[in-house]
């Protein structure tokens, strides 16, 4: 509500919810993020009803692999990590600090993307095509879905700390930064869904 | 269960409402049921009707006094009526009161629905099985333990539990037979089942009853129940065949069904098994599920199923064929019966 | 006194903050461990299926918990609305889970 | 129409058709957005009723040759479809931008851009989808689209309704966020939860529902979409697909849907029926608990629209129990509404009538849900005319009646004219009798073996009488609408000009404030005492509320012609998608969906440098309108 320029020299301790529209915004993004737990139940709930459907093509315990997926496990959870650093100090208002957490959780992020395509590709080569069988449908809708999501929370966050040059850390920016966190956080709880559902319990040919 | 029996005494009341309205007609009705299941099944719709007609005097008896007797009259514009909170009691009663009625509808529903849906009978003389599957827009019955196909014509014996075990080769199809019982989906590569039976000897209309395409409204069948006597000897003579054509014109016809007709039509084990079996088309009751069965209609069917059937898969042969080897083709349909 | 009252208020922000880290510190390094967990329970031979299945589902779910508590600060003052949508949404996707994996194949 | 408020802070625009066509493309004001989706979604309405029309010509008669095959299946998808997502939504989001934020007392919704965004996709979703008729054909699947049908062998039309859907689907969620947001956080001092008027509870648990239907609907397009032009398997039962999945998915958004429709309509009632009887709502709490508890329910219920598909007996019964459960406390709603009016003092105007009429029809197409959730004996009802009946009982004669309860009850605050009374009641009686003419006989129609979704029926089933009355009631029900129609022109001419409390008994605080109400709604946010608050006021003797805050400056939102682009990208990533099914254009079709969806994302991105700093209505500003009202 009040005027941008105020708060250039003391931030609440809750940048992110001290105006009604950063409340608005933060609770806004988190009944989103309820939706979105819908969207992705309904997608794993697809992928586990058809994840036997091989029609003669290879199933989860021929293709997927331990170590691959173990990296870009351990590549995600850091990066949620490193984005709660970033929020850490955008409350204590050092924008540089919380541009390098910020730029690194891209980085990570980036780091997880290029696994995933090696690691799509490498399938394609298998044989395991999106048109192969209900479960490769299954399988690439479901990751690639997240990995969507990863590709939309890099760019999101990306420009929002190209702006944070120019706009800093303020009542009207840290809601924006904040949700932004939320969101990536958000990849993660789906992530560990994915790599217990349908690489382990795949590996596990259960 | 015996509680609501005793009050379908009341019925004769309601049914007296719903035969004043008409009942449909018999042969395809679920209001006059001819068999088992679908007898069953009349009584609970009754029953839930009931208490759903008791719901309803009771609505509406509040309802109308409320309006009349509360009504703004003249003269008294400037009243306020007491603003009521609300009444503990009375919420309460009209909360459990309703519970109670779901209560009692729930217990013949539990139980007919296990009923009904068991399926799974110890093979014996006294259960017929079919394997019923669905085609746009035409339906495939075989009897694996005759070892008989045919089509469109579902024959059964009276008195003589049918379980039908249903798939479809293309969309979702539904088999409904509203005398004999009601409906289960046909899924493509799943197999649903429903069982069924009939008291009395007659033809039952069955239709697809899940939108299936552009003739999904004109997917009817036909449940010829017989005595079982003669379903034995029907199926002793429908595994024999046909008998072979003898008029001129019908070897004529026949001539011109193996060139045009064998690659998706049967007769007999011979042909494709794409189309309709046609072994005992001359016994049929209609033409394509629906049309009279004549003459007539078959040519009008040869020469553009389309139009009488849109979207059907059969081609046209009005270009293919000259009238003359329609003719012939019509006597050779004709003639394949198999009844001696 | 304006000063006093902030730098007091600074003070217990500081504490704050400082508890708030090792949560965070603790919360990743138990996520870690959940995985070595997950990952090792399905690469040792001999473990009955259903237990590993049972275990690495359950195992997830916790460590969803930490990620959503203490990274996203679920546990937090205000956060009612939050917690009750994350659940509701989760308890519809859960259904949805379950009846595909029961009745979605007929026989 | 509302008092202009832009002279002194916004660069006044050249007047004239384009500015006026600007300003509606470009408003985020909630009671402008309210009429864009009143009118939108009136349009699809008329357009769903002439399908309605054609439907019933066909099948007035045996045998008729009207609207055969695929061209019938394509009249009644739209029909179902445009009805459901593109008139009876918006007109629910009509009266939500209409009346919420002045019901809590708020200056606005939490998020105008949104708002205007969700409106937009509405439309453009909506046009997507009506654009099939005149670009190869409309879907012809059924609004419920079974697959494989719709995923396999059903051609281009099926992709308009994929897209379409998916875009209002989009739309429909934002708002849904938007009210969620509004409602929990914008709400006037004083204005805590049990206090909220009813029809604010309803779309609360409606904008849950949507939260949580919607993505599965979300899911459930794409997994068709896919199948169809990326050839994926969900579907295909060759490779190893189940279409049983998509009945799963749909239902599980669609059972809730239908719960969507009727809790705004539920709320409409409320309010109308306590307003018109002068009476407090009977029941409050109980009233807000079963609203809750339908929503709750909403969402363990879906299977009874499958109870056909073979998934056995234990399934069946289960969601029948389920789904007879939410009988309870629905009908604790119905008593308390006939309890309102007990002791009241009714005035019978066309919104009460509307309200009135719709407890016993609401009540009887509920009874025979009851009786649809016995599997057994849904075996025989499933797909045949007693389900027809059944929802149009409950859609027309429970949602309709109840959005237009709402409309004649809302109208002079919107527009700030009345429509006209006599018209109204013409309106009303011609439309009760014409639904139940329509709608009544079909019950008799199912039980007789009439199966629903049949182009025809043959001479000598039986079918033809009753069939011939239910025609003759629609084309009542079509007379009625026309009227309405001209009621609309007329009010919008002569209409009697309302005042801020247009019915002079009105309890809650959207009737305090002037019809229409200027831009800021509240000049003081309004302190709120109890339930009813504006009664409350009334009773202890004020015209007005009681203020919460001195008379400042107003800090308003600019409007934007974004959200309008950002629909028209999306528009053009569905067209290009729709033909990339098209072999001979594919590729570049497929560059013209990615090009729509690269657009989108920039608006998405200038959206988020620009910050919006608003502009503020001075105060001095403020009296000056305030004073004109009264
Ligand atoms: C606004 C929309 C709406 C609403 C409110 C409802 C309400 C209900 N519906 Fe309906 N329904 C539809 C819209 C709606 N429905 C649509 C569109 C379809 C078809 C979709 C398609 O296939 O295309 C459908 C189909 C449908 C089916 C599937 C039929 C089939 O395809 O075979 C079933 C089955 O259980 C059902 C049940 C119910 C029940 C139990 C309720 C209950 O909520 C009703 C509760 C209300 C009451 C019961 C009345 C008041 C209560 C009392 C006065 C208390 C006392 C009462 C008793 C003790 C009984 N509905
Ligand atoms: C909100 C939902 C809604 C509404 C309001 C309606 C309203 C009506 N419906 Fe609808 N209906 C559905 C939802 C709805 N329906 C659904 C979901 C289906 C299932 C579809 C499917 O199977 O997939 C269905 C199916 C359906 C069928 C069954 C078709 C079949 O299975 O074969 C029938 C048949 O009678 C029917 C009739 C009507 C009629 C007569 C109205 C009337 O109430 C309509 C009244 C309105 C009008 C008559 C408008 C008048 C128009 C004008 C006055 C225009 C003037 C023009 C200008 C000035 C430009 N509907
Ligand atoms: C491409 C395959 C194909 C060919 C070739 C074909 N039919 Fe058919 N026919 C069908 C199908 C499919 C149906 C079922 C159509 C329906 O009811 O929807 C059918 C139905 C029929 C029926 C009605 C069956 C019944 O039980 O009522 C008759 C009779 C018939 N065909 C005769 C012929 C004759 C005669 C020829 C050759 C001149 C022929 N068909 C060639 C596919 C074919
Ligand atoms: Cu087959 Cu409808
Ligand atoms: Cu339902």
């Amino acid at each position: 509500m009040s005027s941008v320029k105020d708060n250039v020299t003391a931030l609440p301790l809750h940048p992110e919810k001290s105006t009604l529209e950063g409340k608005n915004k933060f609770l806004g993004f988190w009944f989103f993020l309820g939706g979105e737990t819908v969207l992705f139940g309904t997608l794993f709930a697809t992928f586990v009803a058809l994840r036997h459907q091989t029609s003669g093509g290879p199933a989860a315990e021929d293709i997927f692999g331990m170590p691959l997926t173990f990296l870009s496990t351990i590549i995600l959870l850091t990066s949620s990590l490193t984005s709660v650093f970033a929020i850490m100090a955008m409350r204590d208002n050092s924008l540089g600090r919380m541009q390098l957490w910020f730029w690194i959780t891209v980085i990570l992020g980036l780091a997880f993307l290029g696994l995933e395509i090696t690691e799509f590709t490498e399938y394609m080569h298998e044989d395991l095509g999106y048109t192969t069988s209900a479960f490769s449908s299954a399988f690439y809708t479901l990751v690639g879905f997240h990995g969507c999501h990863v590709l939309f929370g890099v760019v999101w966050i990306s420009t929002l700390m190209i702006q944070s040059f120019k706009k800093g850390i303020t009542t009207v920016t840290a809601p924006k930064y904040y949700v932004a966190s939320l969101y990536w956080h958000f990849i993660d709880v789906v992530w560990v869904f994915i790599f217990t559902v349908v690489y382990l319990l795949g590996i596990l040919g259960g | 269960m015996k509680k609501w029996r005793l009050s379908l005494r009341l019925f004769p009341l309601f049914a007296i409402a719903l035969l004043l309205s008409g009942c449909g007609k018999e042969g395809l009705s679920t209001l006059i049921p001819m068999g088992t299941v679908a007898k069953e099944q009349a009584d609970l719709m009754l029953f839930s009707l009931l208490i759903m007609v008791l719901v309803m005097v009771v609505v509406i008896v509040l309802f109308t006094y409320a309006i009349i007797k509360f009504r703004k009259k003249r003269g008294q514009e400037d009243f306020i009526p007491k603003q009521v909170e609300g009444n503990a009691k009375l919420e309460l009663l009209w909360t459990i009161i309703p519970i109670i009625l779901l209560i009692i509808l729930a217990v013949p529903t539990i139980s007919k629905t296990f009923a009904h849906s068991d399926t799974h009978v110890a093979k014996g003389d006294d259960v017929i099985k079919v394997k019923v599957t669905g085609h746009q827009y035409w339906w495939e019955f075989e009897y694996p333990d005759q070892k008989i196909k045919t089509a469109q014509d579902l024959v059964i014996p009276t008195g003589k539990k049918v379980v039908v075990e249903l798939t479809s080769k293309d969309v979702i199809h539904a088999f409904w037979v509203p005398a004999l019982a009601g409906k289960i989906d046909a899924n493509p590569g799943q197999t649903t089942s429903l069982w069924l039976d009939a008291d009395k000897e007659g033809t039952y209309k069955g239709r697809c009853a899940e939108l299936c395409g552009s003739s999904h409204a004109l997917m009817y069948f036909n449940v010829k129940a017989v005595s079982p006597d003669e379903f034995k000897q029907w199926s002793k003579d429908m595994k024999d065949g046909p008998s072979a054509p003898t008029t001129a014109s019908a070897k004529k016809g026949e001539q011109i069904f193996k060139n045009n007709c064998m690659s998706c039509h049967a007769v007999g084990e011979k042909g494709g098994q794409t189309a309709p079996n046609l072994s005992n088309f001359a016994d049929r009751e209609n033409i394509a599920g629906f049309k009279e069965h004549n003459k007539k209609n078959l040519k009008a069917w040869i020469k553009n199923p389309g139009k009488i059937k849109p979207g059907a898969e059969m081609p046209s042969f009005e270009d293919e064929l000259s009238d003359d080897q329609i003719n012939a083709l019509a006597d050779y349909l004709f003639s394949l019966s198999v009844k001696k | 006194m304006a000063t006093k009252q902030s730098e007091t208020t600074m003070y217990i922000q500081k504490q704050q903050r400082k508890r708030e880290m090792q949560h965070y510190l603790v919360s990743f390094g138990l996520m870690i461990i959940f995985t070595l967990l997950a990952f090792g329970t399905v690469m040792i031979d001999g473990i009955p299926k259903h237990f590993t299945s049972f275990f690495i589902v359950t195992l997830a779910i916790v460590q969803v918990l930490f990620q959503l508590y203490y990274f996203m600060h679920l546990k937090d003052k205000d956060h009612g609305f939050p917690t009750l949508f994350i659940f509701s949404g989760a308890l519809v996707a859960f259904i949805t889970v379950l009846t595909f994996v029961s009745i979605v194949w007929i026989s | 129409m509302s008092v202009n408020a832009h002279s002194l802070s916004q660069p006044k625009q050249n007047s004239g058709f384009f500015s006026w066509l600007w300003e509606w493309l470009s408003t985020v004001d909630h009671k402008k957005i309210a009429i864009l989706y009143l009118f939108g979604g009136g349009l699809f309405f008329l357009i769903g009723g002439i399908e309605a029309m054609l439907i019933r010509i066909q099948l007035a008669v045996p045998e008729n040759t009207f609207l055969v095959g695929h061209n019938y299946n394509e009249v009644i998808t739209m029909h179902g479809t445009t009805m459901i997502f593109l008139a009876a939504m918006p007109f629910i989001f009509a009266l939500m931008n209409a009346v919420i934020p002045l019901q809590i007392g708020a200056r606005d919704v939490a998020f105008p851009f949104v708002n205007a965004l969700g409106f937009w996709l509405f439309f453009m979703g909506g046009i997507i989808l009506n654009l099939s008729w005149f670009l190869g054909g409309a879907p012809a699947g059924g609004w419920t689209a079974y697959a494989p049908l719709s995923s396999e062998f059903l051609g281009n039309g099926m992709d308009f309704y994929v897209l379409g859907l998916q875009v209002a689907g989009a739309g429909t969620l934002m708002g849904a966020i938007n009210f969620l947001v509004t409602i929990v956080n914008m709400r006037a001092p004083g204005m805590t939860f049990m206090r909220l008027p009813l029809f604010t509870w309803t779309v609360f648990i409606t904008a849950v529902l949507i939260l949580f239907a919607f993505p599965a609907l979300t899911v459930g397009l794409f997994l068709i979409f896919f199948d169809r032009l990326f050839d994926a398997n969900f579907f295909n039962e060759a490779n190893g697909g189940n279409s049983i999945i998509w009945e799963h998915i749909f239902w599980i958004f669609g059972h809730p849907e239908v719960y969507i429709l009727i809790l705004p309509a539920f709320g409409v009632i409320s309010e109308v029926i306590a307003t018109f009887s002068k009476k407090r709502l009977f029941g409050y709490s109980s009233m807000v608990f079963a609203t809750i508890l339908i929503g709750f329910l909403a969402f363990m219920v879906w299977v009874h629209h499958m109870f056909t598909v073979g998934l056995g007996p234990s399934a069946n019964t289960i969601f029948a129990i389920a789904t007879m459960a939410i009988a309870v406390p629905t009908g604790i709603k119905i008593f308390n509404w006939i309890f309102t009016l007990w002791g009241g003092q009714i005035t019978f105007n066309t919104a009460n009538l509307y309200a009135v009429g719709f407890i016993p029809t609401f009540v009887m197409g509920g009874v025979t849900g009851v009786m649809l959730a016995v599997p057994t004996a849904d075996f025989q009802y499933h797909d045949s005319y007693f389900v027809v009946a059944h929802f149009h009982y409950v859609i027309v004669g429970g949602l309709i009646f109840g959005l237009f309860s709402g409309f004649y009850y809302w109208w002079p605050k919107m527009f700030g004219r009345h429509l006209n009374e006599t018209l109204g009641k013409i309106n009303f009686w011609l439309f009760f009798i014409g639904f139940h003419l329509t709608f009544f006989f079909q019950h008799f129609l199912g039980l007789m073996g009439m199966p629903r979704r049949y182009f025809t029926y043959l001479k000598g089933e039986g079918f033809d009488a009753f069939n011939m009355v239910s025609t003759i009631g629609a084309f009542l029900m079509f007379f009625a609408v026309i009227v309405m129609l001209i009621n609309i022109a007329y009010s919008a001419v002569k209409g009697e000009k309302a005042k801020g409390d247009a019915w002079e008994q009105g309890r809650t605080l959207e009737w305090s404030i002037a019809s229409p109400p200027p831009e800021y709604n509240f000049a003081q946010t309004p302190l709120v005492k109890g339930i009813d608050a504006f009664w409350k006021e009334k009773m202890d003797g004020k015209d007005k509320m009681t203020a919460a805050e001195p008379v400042g400056d107003i800090h308003m939102p600019s409007s934007s012609i974004v959200p309008f682009l950002m629909s028209i990208s999306l528009t053009i990533a569905s067209l290009g998608f729709i033909f990339s099914a098209h072999d001979g254009v594919r590729k570049p079709a497929l560059f013209v969906a990615g090009a729509g969806v690269v657009l989108f994302f920039l608006c998405m991105l200038a959206r988020s440098i620009k910050d919006d700093p608003g502009f503020h209505i001075h105060k001095e500003e403020v009296i000056e309108t305030e004073k004109g009202v009264r």
